[in-house]
């Protein structure tokens, strides 16, 4: 070969001679694309699992150390490119949280909205993607068009259909357009009349059964001890969830329930997935409900860019206009952590930042990174065709897991 | 049109057919000398780690060949009788001969299952 | 000698008919177009229509490269290992800006350009690109196709072979 | 509230302590991490380990802080732990025996900054590739060096 390979297994010492070794490469539609598995299988069960991830490692960290903090949103959109909304509220929070700025109650409100509604995205993406490695093509299929009127419809909001960078250091980029609304609350009933038909297709159908229950078992403390979060460690049975444990934006106000699995295999990080849509959905109908009015951005002129006329007319506008554009925005030095509940599960931004106009050090705690982390003893034991649900079940997102 | 004449137009029709692919596939496609890479096994982009492939299969894929093969020639003697059943004279010694067949590999079915052949652990 | 031009073209106008709308794509997905490929495939925007969209996950049975995303200098081996194992005729579209150009990742770890290691027949513009741009870009890779020369006689000219 | 019994109880084995946002800071040692950690563990019940990651700060003389972000179930409560850490001798003891979200972490943290987590046996590069010289999210490290593995075409 004329390179040598990217990456070394311990396995090809290890394996004994009758095993067979194989590679679930990188490039395997069951794997997403990123993520190699280097198994040794007797027969038909997995002896031993290597998972390598990093074949999509762009450096995040290493560019949002040379962008100024607002050129650095776009890189936060593609981190889970499922639920890119979700990405640039937490970023927008840590920033602000160094600048001691609180949004506007229409902001809070509006970014919790926004963060339910690209959570069902996500999680419709997931199930849809699982369920279709597994051979259920009409049940993708329904969700795809699900999934592609949610797309739509936020690209009538934002101007994007997947990679979304809406939201602003202290606000918003702009406010919601008349008829979003109510197409919002169509686009929900739909939703709902489709995933009655994926519950009718799915919950008792013989084959998903066989298939996902009692596959990749664990227990809590196994959970915790590898790190697992979100709907992977809600599977088990513990209810741990940031949005009751911390809330943070407008979450206290809401009331839902926390769906809690019970013996954390397949088929419950399937069923928990599909609860905390019906739970999101009813999120959004109570957060539009409860919209106050008022401005989307804070009108801060350390972050926020005055309107277009007053730059055009007065002199301070413009000089503040051309100073954010040009410099960016100066955030006191310090560092903080920030966790929101992302759809995987624990996303923390830790930035520290020196005073500069730009980020010292932006580190991304993913989840997706610690789920492969433990993924291999989900593997292990079971046959090489549970590979494919037990990684379509953990949601592995490439842009989040190798950052 | 005797039985034998339509039995050939059939033979030539199938030659035909495939000959006239590989033949434009010859004729036709790019031809490109196949390099090292190409011929080594496709396993997802990676370098494949064990380049044997001549090695010991553990036994359960055997029975569950086996099973596969009996059952899969069931289906092709279905056509034979599902095409014989029209004739008046043949219909029940077809029907009797078939249903004495298929009881006998349905009782073979039931054993196996009961059996746990069909299991895999 | 014009009879044999017209008989020329006209077969390889036919043999490109039969190739245009029979493509068999490799989605070798990585990143963000990941999701608009499939936005691309299903209901909605249907490339099936183009009979483009039968995605096989072996090379060996597909003959159109659709590196879909950003490609690392880690996942670069692995592309151009996929490349050369795939059967010819064979064409490579770059989907997405991160595959034609690095996208907005200058920095250690990305390939700026997967046509720096493989030879590339048709780009889309794009971060994610929209459904109606890749369609777009389909139609212009079958015009591509359905333009392409197979000289069977001695004297047609030999079509140069992509490195 | 947890952290007045973790700054009582731990008393001896951190230097310095500070409040970020509402999270609790210990700046230690490196030599008295491993003991400080496996205690947060087994008495305060923070048994979610969140991420570990380094800062360069070129011009210090300890030039690199190996950052800890725990997560306490019970008191639902967050912790961070700062070890300044030398150059020549970058090393931390690894927690690959407490958690094991830790193998992962250390896994990108060594190859990201250099930094050395004694115990942990499989530091092979996770983000990278085998063969990547240098450590890139460092400050020297220029950031369009490209490595690339696979020759380019003409």
């Amino acid at each position: 070969m004329e390179h040598p390979p990217p990456i070394r297994s311990f396995l090809d010492k290890t394996a004994d001679p009758d095993n067979v070794v194989i590679n679930i490469g990188p490039s395997h539609p069951a794997t997403h694309g990123t993520i190699q598995i280097v198994a040794e299988l007797d027969g038909e069960t997995v002896k031993r699992a290597d998972v390598h991830c990093g074949y999509l490692h762009r450096g995040f960290e290493k560019e949002s150390e040379n962008q100024t903090y607002h050129k650095v949103i776009p890189y936060t959109d593609r981190l889970n490119y499922c639920s890119a909304l979700n990405n640039n509220f937490v970023y927008a929070e840590a920033v602000e949280k160094l600048l001691g700025i609180t949004i506007t109650p229409r902001c809070r409100v509006l970014r919790t909205l926004l963060c339910e509604y690209n959570r069902i995205a996500d999680h419709i993406t997931c199930v849809a993607a699982s369920v279709m490695e597994m051979g259920g093509m009409t049940a993708f299929l329904y969700m795809m068009t699900v999934r592609d009127y949610i797309f739509e419809h936020l690209n009538h909001l934002t101007g994007a259909r997947l990679t979304y960078s809406y939201v602003r250091i202290g606000g918003l980029a702009r406010d919601l357009p008349d008829g979003w609304l109510a197409r919002l609350e169509e686009i929900l009933q739909f939703a709902e009349r489709y995933l009655e038909r994926i519950h009718g297709m799915l919950d008792r159908n013989r084959i998903f059964i066989d298939r996902t229950r009692n596959v990749a078992k664990m227990t809590t403390e196994h959970a915790l001890y590898w790190g697992f979060t979100g709907p992977t460690l809600r599977s088990t049975g513990l209810a741990m969830d940031l949005r009751k444990d911390a809330p943070y934006l407008a979450y206290p106000e809401l009331d839902f329930e926390v769906p809690v699995g019970i013996n954390g295999d397949n088929y419950d990080r399937y069923y928990v997935r599909m609860r905390e849509v019906d739970e999101s959905i009813s999120m959004v109908r109570q957060c539009v409900r409860m919209l106050p009015g008022g401005p989307v951005s804070v009108d801060d002129p350390r972050v926020t860019l005055p309107e277009k006329e007053r730059v055009y007319t007065e002199i301070e506008a413009l000089i503040t206009h051309f100073k954010l554009i040009m410099e960016g925005i100066r955030v006191p030095a310090g560092e903080v952590y920030v966790a929101h509940e992302a759809p995987n599960g624990e996303l923390g931004f830790y930035l520290v930042s020196d005073g500069s106009a730009r980020p010292y050090k932006l580190h991304v705690r993913s989840p997706s990174f610690v789920h492969m982390g433990g993924m291999h003893t989900l593997l292990e034991g079971y046959q090489v065709a549970d590979v494919v649900p037990t990684f379509g079940s953990m949601n592995m997102v490439g842009g989040e897991c190798d950052r | 049109m005797n039985p034998y004449a339509v039995f050939l137009v059939f033979l030539l029709a199938s030659i035909g057919v495939v000959g006239l692919t590989l033949a434009l596939n010859a004729l036709l496609g790019p031809r490109v000398k196949p390099s090292a890479t190409k011929l080594e096994p496709f396993e997802c982009g990676a370098e494949p780690i064990q380049q044997r492939n001549v090695r010991k299969l553990p036994i359960k894929y055997y029975p569950v060949a086996i099973f596969f093969l009996l059952f899969d020639i069931e289906t092709v003697l279905l056509f034979i009788w599902a095409g014989s059943s029209g004739h008046r004279e043949l219909a029940a010694i077809s029907l009797g001969s078939f249903l004495f067949f298929m009881g006998t590999l349905v009782l073979a079915f039931v054993y196996l299952w009961k059996e746990g052949g069909l299991e895999w652990q | 000698m014009a009879m044999m031009e017209y008989m020329t073209t006209k077969k390889d106008e036919l043999v490109g008919w039969i190739r245009k709308f029979s493509l068999f794509p490799y989605p070798f997905v990585t990143a963000c177009c990941g999701m608009e490929f499939m936005a691309v495939s299903s209901t909605l925007y249907d490339t099936d229509r183009f009979g483009a969209a039968l995605p096989r996950f072996t090379p060996r049975q597909s003959d159109l490269l659709m590196v879909v995303g950003t490609v690392s200098h880690k996942e670069a081996p692995i592309l151009k290992r996929v490349y050369d194992q795939m059967c010819e005729p064979k064409w490579v579209m770059a989907f997405g800006a991160c595959a034609t150009s690095g996208g907005f990742y200058r920095n250690y770890a990305v390939l700026q350009g997967i046509d720096k290691i493989i030879p590339v027949d048709i780009y889309v513009p794009g971060c994610p690109p929209r459904p109606e741009s890749v369609i777009d870009a389909i139609m212009m890779l079958q015009d591509k196709i359905s333009r392409e020369r197979h000289p069977i006689f001695p004297f047609e000219e030999q079509q140069p072979v992509k490195t | 509230m947890v952290y007045e019994a973790v700054i009582r109880e731990l008393g001896g084995l951190y230097d310095r302590t500070w409040d970020s946002f509402g999270m609790l800071v210990l700046e230690l040692r490196a030599e008295n991490l491993f003991a400080l950690v496996s205690r947060l563990r087994d008495e305060f019940g923070f048994r979610l380990f969140l991420d570990v990651t380094a800062i360069d700060y070129p011009q210090r003389s300890p030039r690199f802080d190996v950052v800890y972000h725990f997560y306490s179930r019970d008191h639902n409560r967050r912790i961070r732990l700062k070890v300044p850490v030398p150059e020549d001798r970058p090393e931390v003891a690894s927690l690959v025996s407490l958690y094991g979200s830790a193998r992962f972490m250390e896994r990108e943290a060594h190859e990201m900054y250099g930094i050395e987590f004694t115990g942990n046996a499989d530091l092979r590069p996770i983000l990278l590739y085998e063969g990547f010289v240098g450590h890139p999210l460092r400050k020297d490290y220029p950031m369009e060096m490209e490595q690339p593995i696979v020759t380019y075409r003409k």
